[in-house]
């Protein structure tokens, strides 16, 4: 499935390029946004990470599903979500994915089967589970991917849904976007086994360890670990990444090395994917400006969208609680 | 008519949910090959197989969350949590997630999850094996809290209660489903939002719900001895509060004794206390009252659980101190 | 007398804490490195090292069971959760294992933990990071919960909640931090067990702690203007409560309007409101009134978010409604 | 550290019959004194898993600490709670180990260091971790052991605190009694991967899988890996045992076949060891009769003070919930 405008032309790396830099641009303009406050709340950039969301999503089908974190700006355009939709969520607006009451952490869209957006650490990966369950008990090959941190295999709630998953043989994906860093702390920090996956194995899941900077080599692991999961059984994927911008924004960043943070930047998966197509004479400076322009234009109009957006009305806090309004709700 | 338990009724429930409603399946620790640690489930494994009487290893967290993402897409799944002390682990699931989901998600999604849990104390399990936090669930927006005190809302909570497009938690007092009683055999279906008066009176009203009510009833009896003739009214639904029924009835009555198992402070029956003195506040004509628990861990040993439990003396006790 | 902020304030008092108790050592996740989710503990890595300042992986039920284990081994544990949200994925360790130890071991061991926490809402965080749930809390028989409002209650809380032999809960609210104020150099010892009066007046009593207390104090001003005298009093301690203080308070104003940032169903202003009316109803006026926040997960747009929140708005229109 | 009637004389192993003896017809009496409801609540046997207290505690210096479940009786009597203040506690009277309050479940001794008792499962591993840390701390050369079931391994407590006292390096020895049930569920239908060292293996804790029928083999193992937790780090020892009776007094014990307890039934560590004794000549009918007289005898004794206790006066209970009562307490 692939999200955005329209097919990318004839050769498939040029879609992924164009995903990733719809992600970047996209993210790029929301911390202007930010500052500027018209985005508020916590806001936890893909930046240097968006070959994983990408280059998963690029293997999934339509019906498959989505379960995701409060990182989840680029995984939420790479599966579909408008970047019109997206951005007004982001602003607050009605028009957003989650009519604004979500916010950048909780982005949710019923027509790709993107079930959000979560913000406790750890805490989607039951409910993928629970969608994997549903659709081995139903008889759908479908396959739920759920993307979680490396700082979440710590919780308990990774060991009991891995434990789960491999038990009870179903169709889940888990996708560990191994950044190096939860908040502050550093993987060597939080675990005692830093090699994700020798915890895999503690499950019987089958793993795959792969370069998360390197869109191609995500693509093809997730399509045969797709495949994969789909002929049965949960599989684990650690995608090798690094963000290149701070935690959230509130974050001051100060437990990375500079250095550190450059090194990383020059594996940036953007350009590393600009030289190989380069390389390979499928890509020259005005085909990649043409796409600059057309990804401007898209956030452009995005931003224009959710400026235009309206705020729902106040009267409707108390609506979606549940299906049938509680008096226990209304206002102060 | 049948006579049967509390117990049977809700398998009865069970059973024929499972019967009526491929989407439907059973979730939870020791629900099949045991047969259910209270024997709820006993025999469903043998007669709907393992894929939908499912046991769970202990990981309450990860059963819970994977019953409301099978309830997202689609199935109907009620996941047994053996008893509410052990929900605290899966709390996060069920208050971030379950009660959260279509909120958050503008509406989009939904779970229609049912939760069963044993509450209560009584049986001299002692301080981890003994809570009353059904008043806790109560407190959050987007779930639906059921207590079925009687073996005919024990039967009839669980079809309504999964035809909620919401999560539903349902508490069963362990010490009730011994209980023995007549269910129709063919019962009228269950209205889930309105509390029942289970016996009336004018001079008085106690509230309550799920294992107090017999309390409630039992002090009851012994105030219409005296003269005092008290109106019992089971909740029944927690959240929301059918308070226009309490309300009707603090009326007439002009005097109201809220009784519920929990740790007084921040009880359910502070709720209830707070807002029968908001919108009844010139009808009463005595501070609403509350019987509770005593606040501490559960003893083990037999006369201190007593002592601790709110009993039909300490109802009587406050009806009286309320002059009615 | 220093300027100083709440945020600074925590800190001089965990950094004495740290300096003048060997056994005192603070955990939780980003405490160290990271300087502090709300930099709270900022610097204090550099100063004390990391076995006295001590980085946790993400794995709340461990690290609070951890601190509980350490406590009982004769430590003095800090452990910081990042914020209320989370602390629901340890609300089993310190429902069943802190608070419950003294007890079900007949008085053989306790539990000398201190855990912080930040609440509540108001920065655009949504559903699953506005929670106000120290309510929940002080429901707890076991626990001693606080709810610093003031500069000086952010400092002087800490050095006696380490002296309690009990665990104690620290709810610092999350709009507080940046709060500025002055505090002596030598401050005088805080007293866990007095609610403040933070305003006299002789009208109307606001009870309330913690974040709403700026909110409580405008609406106070702007009743003055109307004059009409609040009374403002800060809780302080959520549990046990103050409730002398209050009762006295409510004895000469015959009118009280409960204030807290939770849901309203089930919140501690249930509670307040609750006792006030069993203890002091034939004082009162007019009934008891709450101002809590909607029953709905908090929805991120700013125009929501404030409508969801209890305001001044709301206090002085509640205090309006009493005929104050 | 040795619990009961004073040294067992020359032969150690004489001292461990003893001990699993001393369990066992104590529980064979708790069995009685519950149908004569003497007792109640929940009641868990350690009957058949005797060896694996014995042999563990056996290992341990006085001022190590002990963490065990709600199956606790044989860890209490074996550490050196007096039978009569165990079986005082079980009757519920203010002589008991925790006042009559605890119950079966929930047994402390100060004086052993013995933490408890935890019924909820997986709750008392996090507290072992911070037992153990404390020590680090003071650099006190202590060791925490703590006992778990083979179904507290899918709770997320195991994972977090397994990961934690590694990655911290905290002398914590965690003994899984694996007897293949938790409740009505067997171990297979639990764990995608029930082989449990290599669980421990995903923390980098290194594990020993013992006989847990076998006293003399659980001491030796439980001696090495006490040796090697009080030189550094956590282990784990797995237990393999069986309980020979249902999991408490209210399972009817319908998931088990017959057949499987029966064989197991032949290897009960009892007269395993008795065999073992005789064979080297180091135990004769006359001892083996003294010694079940005197275990008889103390046993009789500890029924007879438990009878003879006393309730705790009910104005008391409110005592002990803080060290100041708090006004919030008291009777409803
Ligand atoms: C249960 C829980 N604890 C703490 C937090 C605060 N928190 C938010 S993100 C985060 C770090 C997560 O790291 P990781 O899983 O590696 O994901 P990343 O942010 O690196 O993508 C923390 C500690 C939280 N949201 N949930
Ligand atoms: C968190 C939690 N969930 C469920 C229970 C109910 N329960 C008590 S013991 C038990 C089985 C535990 O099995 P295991 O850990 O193997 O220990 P065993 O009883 O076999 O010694 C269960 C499910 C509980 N006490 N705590
Ligand atoms: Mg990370
Ligand atoms: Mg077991």
């Amino acid at each position: 499935m692939t999200g955005g405008d329209g097919p990318a032309g004839g050769d498939h790396r040029l879609h992924l390029l164009r995903q990733m830099l719809r992600i970047r641009r996209f993210e790029e303009r929301t911390v202007e946004l930010y500052s500027a406050t018209a985005i508020r709340g916590f806001l936890h950039l893909d930046i240097g990470e968006e070959a994983c969301a990408v280059g998963v999503t690029g293997a999934l089908a339509p019906d498959d599903a989505v379960v995701a974190t409060y990182r989840e700006h680029g995984h939420a355009l790479a599966r579909g979500m408008t970047m019109r939709a997206v951005m007004a969520e982001l602003e607050g607006k009605v028009e957003g994915v989650s009519r604004g009451r979500g916010g950048s952490m909780h982005l949710f869209d019923a027509a790709t089967r993107f079930y959000g957006g979560y913000a406790i650490v750890g805490g989607g990966l039951p409910v993928a589970v629970g969608l994997a369950l549903a659709d081995k008990l139903q008889g759908l090959p479908r396959v739920t991917a759920c993307f979680f941190g490396d700082g979440a295999v710590a919780e308990g709630e990774f060991h009991e849904s891995m434990n789960l998953a491999a038990l009870w043989d179903l169709p889940v994906l888990f996708v560990c976007e191994n950044n190096l860093y939860a908040m502050g702390t550093a993987l060597a920090r939080a675990q005692s086994e830093p090699d994700l996956a020798v915890k895999a194995a503690a499950y019987r899941v089958p793993s795959w360890a792969v370069d998360g900077m390197d869109v191609l080599a995500v693509e093809e692991a997730a399509t045969r670990a797709v495949e994969a999961v789909r002929r049965g059984g949960p599989h684990f994927l650690e995608l090798r990444t690094y963000r290149f911008r701070a935690h959230s924004m509130y974050d001051p960043d100060r437990y990375r090395e500079k250095s550190e943070i450059e090194a990383w930047k020059e594996r940036d998966p953007i350009p590393a994917l600009e030289a190989v197509l380069v390389a390979d004479g499928a890509l020259d400076d005005d085909t990649l400006a043409r796409i600059e322009a057309e990804v401007a234009a898209e956030v452009d109009d995005a931003v224009a969208f959710a400026e235009a957006g309206t705020l729902e009305p106040v009267s409707d806090v108390g609506s979606h609680v549940t299906a049938t309004p509680q008096a226990d709700g209304g206002l102060p | 008519m049948t006579t049967t338990t509390y117990r049977e009724a809700m398998r009865r429930a069970l059973r024929e949910a499972l019967a009526g409603d491929e989407r439907v399946f059973l979730m939870g620790e020791d629900v099949g090959a045991y047969g259910g640690c209270y024997a709820v489930s006993l025999g469903l494994l043998e007669e709907f197989g393992p894929d939908r009487v499912r046991d769970t290893p202990l990981s309450e967290s990860a059963f819970v969350g994977a019953g409301i993402g099978a309830a997202l897409a689609g199935m109907r799944p009620v996941v047994e949590i053996m008893t509410v002390n052990f929900s605290l682990l899966a709390l996060d699931q069920i208050v971030n997630n379950a009660a959260a989901l279509r909120y958050m998600s503008g509406g989009q999604f939904h779970v229609p999850l049912v939760i069963r849990m044993t509450t209560g104390a009584g049986r001299q399990l002692a301080s981890q094996h003994s809570h009353s936090l059904e008043g806790w669930y109560a407190h959050v927006p987007g779930l639906r809290i059921l207590a079925p005190a009687t073996i005919g809302d024990a039967y009839g909570m669980l079809a309504p209660a999964l035809d909620d497009p919401d999560p539903v938690l349902i508490f069963e007092h362990g010490a009730l489903y011994g209980m023995k009683g007549d269910l129709p055999d063919d019962p009228d279906p269950v209205d889930l939002t309105s509390a029942a008066v289970r016996r009336t009176g004018d001079d008085l009203t106690i509230v309550t719900y799920g294992g107090t009510l017999g309390t409630a009833l039992d002090a009851a009896e012994r105030l219409a001895g005296e003269g005092i003739g008290a109106e019992v009214i089971d909740l029944r639904s927690l959240r929301p509060l059918d308070m226009p029924a309490v309300l009707a009835s603090v009326g007439r009555t002009h005097r109201a004794v809220v009784v519920d198992e929990g740790w007084r402070s921040g009880s359910l029956s502070a709720e209830v206390s707070a807002r029968i003195t908001e919108d009844a506040f010139y009808d009463l004509d005595a501070p609403v009252a509350r019987v509770c628990s005593a606040e501490v861990p559960m003893p083990y040993a037999k006369h201190l659980e007593d002592a601790v439990l709110p009993g039909a003396d300490d109802v009587v006790t406050a009806a009286r101190s309320l002059g009615a």
